[in-house]
């Protein structure tokens, strides 16, 4: 685990990316790991195609959590919102780049189920037919 | 030794895996324990996950983030989600941690109760019922002004189902037990939770005698909880569990509220966790969990149904050997035969009390239980003091059964039956 | 070796008792337990008591007649007498078992609170509850209409009494921790009973952080209920006890029920046993009752005042030792000095969070608790997203303190702080 | 324990002494051992001295509680009400004749704790003076 904490991770933690709230967001999740606290915020602004025109996150917590998510934010922005609710784990540890312990699992993949559940949101509320896009 | 039944074969092989039935009693005898209904014996795997346990990776969980705390976690979870596939639950979150099967009745009365019985519904139990399956509902149907209403058992405590329906109107829950622990009688349990569902009852079956002794399988018995005890089931004491369907655990309020079962927490207000851990407050009975994750792993090895087939053998065995006292006044209670009872005897031997019997057969090692078996209505109902009570389970042999009968001729000599 | 203390020496030979502490972590390394707040790790006798029970004596209690129910009911009835005498109760019948100091505070919030609480009553509290100690009380004022107050902290988390009469006035409890486990601050408990039972309250002394600790008296201290984890002092999980004044606990109405706490059941009413075991429903937990009693034997044989003495030397060190973290900006929280708290130490190391800190020592073997410690409003209030927590018990040595720094300069490097 | 059932115990445990209730009792008490449902009752008449006139026993359980009890009612006639609350275990024990096993001690005990429970309620009811006789 000491591996894990690299130069860019200490720098995504230190100065987060695409980090604060959006004007006028149209799709926002939040959620918190009850037995850490962590706490993490997506906020998408989405074009009439379905697609991430704007992102941000905001949340406070670890290295891992916050990182995370500050990664996981800049492959979001001009995703389909289809493709970000369909997102799997090995995106996000792809990202990090390395094993961690099963206890922090739940800190790398916290921004990633905030992310995919205000894309599931927002995508709820469409026509259904657009909801397969 | 070559003249042993092959299934006796197998239960004497089983019986070296528990270390208290490789040592001689006080008094230099073997013991014969013949009290399984009260609690089991232990096989040496179970003791060794306790030793284990302690030994190797004893941490709080849930919020470690070392790497013990992290084994922990995952050996208590991984024990809930054993018990999850014993009982064919559809998820582990199905499954409540708790002391016992009485607590998890406790939390049902509690948590639904309070909240879904009112003036004028009923609670439907059966005059069978074991304290803990009877009291909580007493307190419950007081405290909501729900009535309390029994399904009779005839002389032999086997259920009359004639005025079902009626009994069943106007109820909200039906909570009996699978097997009485005092007579050994098998609840007719498809024909009840139909008759329940149908009349909009849920289901409570308190499992405390079956689930050790056959499979059950909550989803094809569509039941709607379920209580047990792990100590009945080669498990630890203090540790037990509830099946409860999902939805119906997930709109319950919690009962038991403090650490680990919440969410997040202010000074004034409190959101609380998911199931299955906002009905497990405090630091939870890790090791014992564990524990009762290894006797269910030494019960699936045995095979739930050897384990059924062996009792009904050796009830049958019994029964029948039982008859040679029927001279000296020995009276047998329960179904007859062995086929439609779980491996527990109840009977009385001419004017002998039943902890007069206890005691002699204690000379000879052989542990019986006596007295009304947490049942004191069901004793009052059939006109019995009290009862001598022999229950088997997958350690016990024919020998045991003939050291039984060789010790109650001897009872019968000292107190001069006929 | 030769430069230990000598107090350091004693517990390097109480490190040998303990089997985890013996074997080496997965890392090759030797295992640095610095959680005990979060639970002990458990000494060979305690392990031994609890085999020795299931290979020689397992047998459920009270009702047997034969030979190892005799033998599990006094070893069962013993063990209460121990915790008695440890805590300096009056009499065994006012220990009830529970299996965490989180059920005895639901026991009483549901069984006294529910009874005597009334809108306009308040319960005081303090700001450094832990969960346990909060959420009961939160659900008990809305259920009756009560008032939750809180006695405040300062930024040491140090009890401030000013306004102590004011916060008392119309409270009919005062329920609060004896040591907080995140600051390790201990409570000025005789100034606190003594403004409580003044002003007509009772008090509720969650003593889960002190009985482990210090010698606690209940009766010097005149407390009307203390709530203690068995798993926090050596003892299995799955075991604790409420300490009730027996006036207190035989009027109050038992809270769960079912077999074993009655006295007499029939169909429709009950009679309830006599304290304790009115409150003890279904089969106990029989064995981790007395794996508690042989951690008690220990504790005694240590000596509790050797204890305390021991963690105040360790405290101090190591409240000395962090200042080298300074200039890396590391925040000690908690009262000042070793004196005033128990061997409990909250810090942060710069702008690392808490469980970043937690995973780098652990690949040192070295497991400290992350988080807000299940007093999530304490860290509110002081402004922490988490702590890093490191807490001491009798088998922590100077070595376990210079490892701690040693692997807390290595995060600082690797995190870059200045 | 199997010493125990001696020719005398079955002797009283099925032609238990003194067995019934008494017409004009004075002093009364019942009692049961809730874990083996033992039952016990105990009527006294007390002539104007304070001595046992008559008395009667009552109950169902066990050779050991029934034997105990009926031996208890022969001792107890002729004695002084003061004395019947004063009696210790060892006269019961005595009577029984040999150890018995502590889980069933209570039920040898219980005809004497009724037995005491019965005199001492009827003391408390005189005036105080006498109450020390
Ligand atoms: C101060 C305090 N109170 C209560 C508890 C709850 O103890 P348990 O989880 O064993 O019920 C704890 C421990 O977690 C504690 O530290
Ligand atoms: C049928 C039945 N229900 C409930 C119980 C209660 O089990 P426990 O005492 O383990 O809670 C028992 C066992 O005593 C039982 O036999």
């Amino acid at each position: 685990m000491d591996d894990f904490y690299k130069e860019y991770i200490l720098d995504h933690y230190r100065q987060p990316r695409n980090f604060g709230s959006l004007e006028g967001a149209t799709a926002v999740a939040e959620d918190l790991n009850p037995l850490c606290g962590d706490r993490i915020r997506f906020e998408f602004k989405v074009d009439p195609n379905g697609v991430v025109e704007d992102v941000r996150f905001s949340g406070r917590g670890c290295a891992i959590s916050q990182a995370s998510a500050s990664m996981l934010s800049e492959t979001l922005r001009g995703m389909k919102l289809a493709d970000v609710a369909r997102l799997d784990k090995q995106t996000v540890l792809d990202n990090v780049g390395i094993g961690i312990s099963p206890a922090r699992l739940k800190c790398v993949m916290l921004g990633l189920k905030v992310a995919k559940s205000a894309a599931l949101g927002e995508i709820a509320g469409w026509p259904e037919e657009e909801q397969s896009t | 030794m070559t003249s042993l039944a092959p299934a006796d074969a197998k239960a004497s092989r089983v019986q070296l895996d528990f270390p208290i039935l490789r040592k001689p009693t006080s008094r230099g005898r073997r013991l014969v324990y013949l009290d399984s209904a009260a609690t089991s014996q232990k096989p040496q795997a179970v003791i060794d996950a306790l030793v284990r346990y302690y030994s190797e990776y004893n941490a709080n969980i849930h919020r470690g983030v070392y790497e013990i705390a992290e084994l922990a976690t995952e050996a208590f979870e991984e024990a809930r989600a054993k018990v999850a596939r014993f009982v064919n639950a559809a998820h582990p979150a199905e499954i409540v941690w708790t002391r016992n099967a009485t607590e998890a009745i406790n939390l049902v009365s509690h948590s639904w109760g309070l909240e879904h019985l009112h003036p004028g519904d009923a609670i439907v139990a059966t005059q069978l019922e074991h304290h803990s399956n009877l009291v909580p509902w007493q307190l419950l149907a007081k405290r909501t002004g729900a009535e309390l209403r029994f399904i009779p058992v005839d002389e032999r405590g086997v259920h009359v189902l004639d005025n079902l329906d009626r009994l069943l109107d106007g109820a909200k829950l039906l909570a009996l037990s699978h097997v009485s622990n005092t007579l050994g009688t098998i609840a007719p349990l498809e024909r009840l939770v139909d008759a329940a569902h149908r009349a909009g009852a849920l289901v409570l079956v308190d499992g405390a005698q079956s689930v050790p002794h056959f499979s059950v399988d909550v989803r094809a018995l569509d039941l709607d909880f379920m209580a047990v005890s792990g100590h009945k089931m080669l498990g630890p004491t203090g540790i037990g569990f509830l099946y409860g369907k999902r939805t119906l655990l997930e709109a319950m309020p919690p009962f038991l509220t403090g650490g680990d079962m919440i969410r997040s927490v202010a000074y004034t207000q409190t959101d609380f966790n998911q199931i299955p851990w906002k009905f497990e407050a405090g630091t939870s009975n890790v090791a014992d969990a564990i524990g009762l994750g290894a006797a269910i792993d030494y019960l699936n090895e045995l095979g739930m149904d050897w384990v059924r087939a062996h009792e009904v053998r050796l009830t049958a065995y019994a029964l029948e050997r039982l008859v040679e006292l029927a001279e000296r006044g020995l009276a047998v209670y329960g179904p007859p035969g062995a086929e439609p009872r779980a491996g527990v005897i109840s009977f009385n031997l001419g004017d002998i009390h039943a902890h007069d019997l206890a005691s002699i057969l204690d000379t000879d090692g052989i542990c019986i239980r006596a007295g009304h078996h947490c049942t004191m209505p069901l004793m009052e109902r059939m006109g019995w003091p009290a009862t001598a009570r022999a229950s088997f389970y997958i350690y016990n042999t024919e020998a045991d059964v003939d050291a039984l009968i060789e010790s109650l001729q001897k009872a019968a000599k000292i107190f001069k039956l006929a």
